[in-house]
């Protein structure tokens, strides 16, 4: 079995856990944890994909697309929980 | 051949105690134990990455990733504990057994649909030509010798520049959700005296990073997730604002990344050329001038977006 | 393998022995206190012993330099962490423990 | 040959990370999670230098660096009490 395919199966698995657990599991913060987790399978799968053995160079393209992942992923979840907090206040003028 | 053995071991105990760590976060009904084990995920993501020869990846997922998200995940999580120690939480409800195993049937149907494509991708025929290979033989050309700095800043520049507007965006909705979450008390001495060293050696190393970018792993986002890092550092220590200026200043810092970037692309264009499109001579410093600009604004965004809101 | 190999090879090895002291330590010592003992050690000479095995083998000052501030960070956060445990455990003052 | 010794003293340093990890799942108390946390990040720090070796990527002492400074920011996140809240 080569490495890609080791490291690329793990991702794929760790995407299924995070769609299942995002699917399931209701408060708000299990379920962004859920969500990164599913990136985390996706960016995962990426890099598996360019790392082409310890004799080359990795595909430095989705290295940068994960790059760009991993601050989208960060901002959004910043976002989410402050709509949380938000919406826990529940009064419109706090 | 010895040597490969010892790496599939490793590569299996990375590999296993990755997705134990994934289980073990998913499946926690506490919050704060929860964020804790997702912080862990978070940081052994990065060591698999690590191995996998993605040192870029690997330094944005643990200074990013693990530490920014985990911070901001750490404060909602005891916020919340907090709620359930005073009896105002909701009541959670539990999802029905049949969704439970309903659910997980599919996911797992979804799975092995995706390990079967993964699978027939990786070992259908022979090995197409690849981006690769036309990236790395071009990095020559872009003015940095770092081959994701490259794609970065270079070929995918308008990624970049858009991803750039897209934390700002997500800072004006934080800042327009409502007011900053509580600050924290003053530091002990002990503290005091651990912050007074880490905090420069933050913004040294967020330096370092920076320049290093060009050359080897390392680049804006780094360096601008370590400047980001000292502000959550001063903030826990006691300090309200994060080590941010006052609001005015601080809106200027944060679309300063996105300005320059379109600034120099817009003067590209005035020179003749494209959106974006360096001169080969010039463009290392061009480079440099955007990726200098993007670390401060990123910096500042995610240590405002660790304040949570504006200050009253 | 020359005379400086083996130097980092036992030296690593020593390291790694503390290592796997300080687990032990933590998976089985029956209290707090007697576990963050055990940590403390573990964390200050494994690592430090690993650094100095790497060290003859890193190329160039800059490296060596980089490897001598990672201990020393470690040294900085491992002490302030272990004392805000045990003041917060002994005197039930001190920091919050995130509870 | 002394590549091969890294890289099975970062295996070692593994095998003890992952079975560190269940203190970080048990507990009990929130210390016992954070001193085990603690003594991950080290291990990671020592894995990723041998690591750094062994593949031969010096890039990766840069990561153990990051993870030096984080293991800081760790510390205090874990610790902190906000203003106007009740004495635990």
């Amino acid at each position: 079995m080569s490495a890609p395919f080791l490291y690329g199966a793990a991702g794929i698995i760790l995407f299924a856990l995070g769609l299942w657990s995002l699917l399931v599991h209701g408060p708000l913060l299990r379920r962004l944890i859920a969500l990164n987790v599913m990136g985390g399978g996706v960016f995962h799968i990426l890099i598996a994909v360019a790392y082409r053995g310890d004799a080359q160079a990795p595909d430095p393209v989705p290295h940068a697309l994960v790059l760009t992942g991993i601050v989208v992923a960060v901002s959004a979840t910043a976002l989410a929980l402050a709509l949380g907090r938000r919406l826990d206040s529940g009064d419109g003028d706090d | 051949m010895i040597y490969d053995l010892w790496l599939l071991i490793f590569d299996l105990v990375l590999l296993g105690t990755l997705l134990a760590l994934a289980v073990a976060a998913l499946s926690s009904p506490e919050p704060r134990r929860a964020v804790m084990l997702f912080i862990a995920f978070g940081l052994w993501l990065s060591l698999v990455w690590a191995r996998l020869r993605a040192p870029d990846v690997a330094l944005a997922e643990a200074a990013i990733g693990a530490g920014l998200g985990g911070a901001l995940m750490l404060a909602a999580a005891r916020r919340q504990a907090r709620e359930a120690q005073q009896g105002q939480a909701l009541a959670v409800e539990r999802p029905s057994p049949l969704a439970v195993w309903g659910l997980a049937f599919g996911s797992l149907i979804a799975a092995a649909a995706l390990l079967w494509v993964y699978y027939s991708t990786l070992h259908g025929g022979p090995e197409p030509e690849r981006l690769a290979d036309l990236a790395l033989a071009r990095v020559p050309e872009s003015g940095v010798t770092n081959p994701v700095t490259s794609v970065l800043l270079n070929y995918r520049a308008y990624d970049t520049l858009l991803e750039l507007g897209v934390l700002m965006t997500a800072l004006l909705g934080i800042w327009s959700l409502g007011r900053a979450s509580a600050p924290f008390q003053p530091a002990g001495p002990a503290l005091t005296a651990m912050v007074a060293w880490v905090v420069p050696l933050l913004i040294l190393t967020a330096g370092y990073m920076l320049w290093i970018g060009a050359s080897a792993p390392g680049g804006a986002f780094q360096a601008g997730a370590l400047l980001g890092a000292a502000g959550v550092i001063l903030r826990l220590a006691g300090d309200p604002a994060a080590g941010l200026p006052g609001e005015t200043a601080q809106r200027w810092l944060v679309s300063l990344g996105v300005a320059v970037f379109a600034l120099v692309g817009l003067a590209l264009m005035v020179a003749g050329l494209g959106f974006l499109t360096y001169p080969p001579d010039q463009a290392k410093w061009l480079i440099l001038a955007v990726e200098s600009a993007a670390t401060v604004a990123i910096g500042a965004t995610l240590a405002a977006a660790y304040v949570g809101g504006r200050r009253a | 393998m020359d005379w400086i190999d083996w130097l980092s090879a036992v030296l690593v090895a020593l390291g790694a022995l503390f290592f796997i002291a300080g687990t032990v330590g933590l998976l089985r010592l029956p209290d707090l206190f007697s576990r963050l003992h055990a940590l403390t050690k573990a964390d200050n000479l494994g690592l430090g012993l690993i650094m100095l095995g790497v060290l003859p083998q890193v190329g160039g000052p800059l490296q060596g330099l980089k490897l001598l501030m990672i201990w020393l960070l470690v040294l900085l956060a491992g002490a302030t962490g272990a004392h805000l445990i045990a003041k917060r455990a002994l005197r039930g003052d001190g920091e919050d423990m995130f509870e | 040959m002394i590549d091969e010794v890294y890289l099975v003293v970062s295996l070692v340093l593994l095998i003890t990370m992952s079975i560190g990890l269940v203190r970080v799942v048990i507990g009990p108390t929130p210390a016992d999670r954070m001193m085990a946390a603690q003594l991950l990040g080290t291990a990671g720090i020592g894995m990723l230098l041998l690591l750094a070796m062994a593949l031969g990527v010096p890039a990766l002492i840069d990561v153990a660096l990051i993870f030096g400074l984080l293991a800081a920011v760790a510390v205090a996140a874990f610790t902190r009490r906000r203003v106007g809240r009740d004495e635990a």
